[in-house]
């Protein structure tokens, strides 16, 4: 968390803390799905303040396309990341574009199958998580989304709950491939916590 | 409809690569597999790995049977099969 | 938002279990407008697909039959802003949302609708222009939403900075349309639009829900009714209430008698509808202001800009340097008097701008002699970013 | 027909074409690329002549950056009225213009029968996805009743247009239906309205993989099941669309027409 809280002149703490989480890829990847759990959870099932923005191309499919959250406990006033905390490339036009905004020493979650040149070791904690490959296994590169979520999980869950996860992807998926998702998410987290994915 | 001899030059051939007879551009090909599909003699097939943009790519199943009938070309919706020029 | 008490009428539709449970919500900024406009008692969409705003019009169509209103996907923009005339007309409030190309087609309706004082809501989700532009944010049609339609005449336009205000300044929106008697246009970006953010829905009485005065609730008869007359804002009969309502935008009387046309009429017709808003520009317009007590400087703002704004004035304090805030909530009518009121002297007033420096200029007009330079900070297809408007803060004031 | 694109340009690279894996787009440029380069090798027309014209949505990006030839990326449902002035200026292009269905006969509807109706020189090739595609799938006035669509999630209540009996009723002289899974009988098409001089409507069911949530292969394998032939339909079509040619009339073209008060000048000047 970086800390620039101020009490402004009428004595409101009007600039808090953000966590900053920025995911990029391209269209059909569930970019955009991803950070609207991210966000629905963090606010609905934490109670923190967070704003989710998303940009892309006008393709449906293949474009460049990436989706924001920023949590915070107060007020959330510019509504874009700014220097990111925690960056999620799943593709390689993803990482090149945006690891310059990463903060020293932020976390940055890869897909090695679409991610070829990772990135330096030693200024950021660096994650590689097959997200594409887990997913094709259980039914298809749509799943690839909730994969990404379960390998995030560990890496902030000092910051929100494991079924706060869970309840935002439920919400956020067709009804009939709920299940799925899950397993795609329990896949990612075990990946992420073990290095493979069964 | 004669068989298709004036044959579109994937002029970037090289960045193609080559199967015997047909180029299958790996820029343009979205993993469609409508070639394979409509392919006469079943001469070509899916791949099964994905490739860095998430696409399942067309591969030779067994391109001796390629009559160079240039289906595959005419239905490929990006120009991402080509046919070798006919030398004749 | 107003927040006045009284029962949410909503035009005698008591509200059914499909209004949003009073609480906390994580939508987006097009969903959050429709939940406003059903709140407000609006029965009709009538839209057009069109990149950023086809969001808001896909939620439409599926709230507005569960609450008893209607959905409809019209031909083009021009038939989507003549339903809503009809609509209107014919009793309802009926809202519509689109973005540049769209909102342009929609001008000769609006135009009308301003003429003949039609009560309706369109949200322009502003993108980049012009021509296709591209489909990203901007907030280059805030002077089309004022001189678009052809002829004089004034125009009510909220320009929303957030998800919660997409709620609230759409039912404003309502309110402001049913009161005046006027097109109202939210002018919003596609980054609020599309952006989610918590939005708390207020218990329902607490929704100011306006409706049009009619001429049966002061007692005038069919005979002496005059659909454009008795006071500043005329009663409103509609069609199918046997008032025999002759709706016209050609210049006419107040008797909506269009045979006797003189330059004083056509004067007097027009005239008549710019002072109904510009003369009560002071209480129709609301403005937020921070930071104001002897700053040296100031930030003035709208939108989606106006959240990079706080951002950059909140760390230019941090620096001490003396920058004020300022949002324009309404961008229509010009809140002339309540700028020269609250701004004192100030040394140089920042205008961000998502577009090349357009409301810099009824900006400069109104404060030319309360402060020494007025800069436009222009920013095309992307959101300020803090560092670029302190940047040129510091630029223009070191 | 690759030689008819601009793969790279002075900024660099056009291609991919920016289309949905599979979508049916890419495969109607690429017959209308075999039907034009048919008629400038038989005809000896020069490919200055040809003029592509298109307005928003999928159809519209097909006359993107990439043509090889002189084109138009216009407004949404107007392509027909730029080229209609197109024509004013110069009757000697050969003009296609790609639509869609809701390009043209939802916005571009009045602009549509009024092209027909005056039976300029164009060749218009509608695909028809029975969907808005670029703005997400939305419904379209071909979409059927019972549809569900982003907008009509509560299934689709109004009546579709026959965007071919629209076009033969506003006074098209040539008027087909294909789809993307015929592609010889495609070209066919496209040559014979290059080559006729007034109105040639040509619609083309068009596969939307993405919004009908169905694999390319299995949309065309449907084209090909749904459809029947004209000439094999006695009686109702038992549900089946019909494709064919439906009218190939011969009515003096707009600007046939017009020359002769021009040419009576002419004539006059002596």
């Amino acid at each position: 968390m970086s800390a620039q809280g101020i009490v402004d002149r009428e004595g409101r703490m009007s600039k808090t803390p953000r966590f900053e989480i920025r995911i990029a890829g391209f269209g059909g990847q569930g970019v955009v799905t991803i950070g609207r759990i991210l966000g629905e959870a963090f606010t609905i099932y934490e109670g923190k303040n967070s704003v989710n923005t998303h940009s892309y191309g006008p393709e449906s499919r293949g474009g460049a396309c990436k989706s924001e959250v920023v949590v915070s406990e107060g007020e959330i006033h510019y509504p874009n990341v700014r220097k990111a905390d925690l960056l999620i490339a799943l593709s390689q036009v993803g990482l090149d574009t945006y690891i310059s905004d990463l903060k020293e020493g932020g976390i940055v979650l890869v897909d090695p199958r679409s991610v070829k040149n990772v990135p330096d070791r030693d200024k950021y904690r660096v994650h590689e998580v097959p997200t594409m490959d887990i997913a094709h296994e259980i039914g298809g590169v749509k799943f690839q989304n909730s994969v990404a979520l379960g390998a995030l999980y560990p890496l902030i869950a000092h910051m929100i709950k494991e079924s706060s996860l869970r309840q935002g992807i439920s919400n956020n998926v067709p009804s009939e491939t709920v299940e799925i998702n899950m397993e795609a998410f329990k896949r990612g987290m075990r990946y992420a916590k073990e290095g493979k994915a069964e | 409809m004669n068989r298709i001899k004036r044959l579109s030059i994937n002029s970037s051939l090289e960045a193609a690569k080559p199967m015997n007879r047909l180029w299958i551009d790996e820029r343009y090909c979205k993993g469609c597999l409508i070639c394979v599909d409509v392919c006469p003699t079943k001469a070509l097939k899916a791949s099964q790995e994905i490739n860095a943009k998430g696409y399942i790519l067309p591969i030779g199943n067994d391109m001796k049977r390629c009559k160079a009938c240039g289906l595959c070309e005419l239905m490929c919706p990006d120009f991402a099969i080509a046919i070798e020029e006919d030398e004749g | 938002m107003p927040k006045k008490a009284r029962r949410n009428e909503a035009a005698n539709i008591s509200p059914g279990p499909h209004f949003l449970k009073p609480g906390k919500y994580y939508l987006q900024g097009s969903e959050a407008c429709i939940e406003g406009a059903l709140m407000a008692g609006c029965r009709v969409y009538a839209g057009y697909p069109i990149t950023p705003a086809v969001e808001t019009m896909e939620y439409a169509s599926r709230r507005f039959p569960q609450v008893g209103g209607r959905f409809i996907q019209m031909e083009d923009e021009i038939a989507s802003a003549c339903a809503l005339i009809g609509s209107s007309w014919g009793g309802a409030k009926a809202l519509t949302a689109t973005s540049g190309p769209g909102f342009s087609l929609m001008q000769e309706a609006i135009s009308i609708a301003v003429m003949s004082e039609t009560p309706m809501v369109i949200v322009d989700i502003q993108r980049a222009g012009p021509g296709q532009g591209y489909i990203t944010a901007s907030q280059q049609d805030v002077m089309q939403a004022r001189w678009g339609h052809h002829g004089d005449g004034p125009i009510i336009a909220l320009a929303p900075a957030s998800v919660q205000e997409m709620f609230d300044l759409t039912i404003e929106a309502f309110t402001l349309s049913e009161q005046w008697r006027t097109p109202v246009l939210v002018m919003t970006e596609e980054t609020v639009a599309h952006m989610r953010e918590p939005l708390v829905i207020p218990p329902w009485n607490e929704v100011e829900v306006r409706e049009r005065k009619k001429p049966q609730d002061l007692g005038i008869p069919p005979g002496d009714y005059l659909p454009w007359g008795h006071n500043t804002v005329a009663p409103m009969a509609n069609w199918g209430e046997g008032y025999n309502v002759n709706f016209v935008a050609l210049v006419h009387l107040e008797d909506g008698n269009i045979t006797r046309y003189s330059p004083q009429a056509n004067y007097h017709c027009v005239e008549r509808l710019q002072k109904k808003i510009e003369g009560n520009a002071d209480g129709i317009t609301r403005i937020e202001a921070k930071f104001l007590e002897n700053c040296k400087h100031l930030i003035i703002c709208y939108g989606a800009v106006s959240r990079t704004a706080m951002e950059a004035a909140i760390e230019a304090c941090e620096e001490g340097l003396e920058v004020g805030y300022l949002r324009l909530i309404t961008l229509w009518p010009f809140p002339e008097e309540k700028l020269r009121r609250i701004v004192g002297t100030v040394d140089t007033i920042f205008v961000p701008e998502m577009n090349l420096g357009m409301m810099r200029h009824p900006i400069t007009e109104a404060l030319r002699d309360q402060c020494r330079k007025v800069v436009s900070i222009p920013s095309l297809g992307i959101l300020h970013s803090p560092e670029y408007i302190l940047s040129k803060v510091r630029e223009e004031t070191s | 027909m690759l030689k008819y694109l601009k793969e790279e340009g002075p900024l660099g690279p056009r291609l991919p074409l920016i289309f949905c894996p599979g979508c049916g787009s890419g495969q109607v440029l690429n017959y209308t690329l075999y039907a034009v380069d048919r008629i400038i090798e038989e005809d000896n027309v020069r490919k200055e002549n040809f003029l592509f014209i298109s307005g928003i949505g999928c159809s519209g990006r097909i006359t993107s950056h990439y043509m090889n030839f002189d084109s138009a990326w216009t407004i949404h449902g107007r392509a027909l009225a730029i080229a209609t002035g197109a024509l004013l200026a110069n009757p000697a292009f050969k003009i296609i213009v790609f639509t869609g269905d809701g390009d043209n006969a939802s916005i571009g509807g009045n602009h549509f029968i009024h092209a027909c109706r005056r039976n300029i020189d164009v060749t218009i090739l509608c695909l028809n996805n029975g969907l808005y595609g670029m703005t997400g799938g939305q419904h379209a006035p071909t979409t059927p009743l019972g549809m569900i669509t982003t907008t009509t999630p509560y299934e689709n209540r109004e009546a579709a247009f026959d965007l071919c009996k629209l076009a033969e009723i506003a006074g098209a002289t040539y008027v087909a239906r294909w789809t993307t899974a015929h592609p010889r009988q495609v070209i066919k098409s496209i040559m014979k309205g290059v080559r006729k001089r007034g109105t040639a409507f040509i619609e083309i069911l068009s596969q939307c993989p993405v919004h009908e949530k169905a694999s390319p292969v299995a949309i065309l394998k449907r084209f090909k099941r749904d459809t029947i032939p004209i000439r094999r339909a006695e009686g109702p079509a038992e549900g089946k669309t019909l494709i064919g040619e439906f009218c190939d009339l011969d009515r003096k073209e707009w600007n046939e027409s017009y020359q002769e008060i021009i040419d009576q000048f002419l004539a006059g000047s002596g």
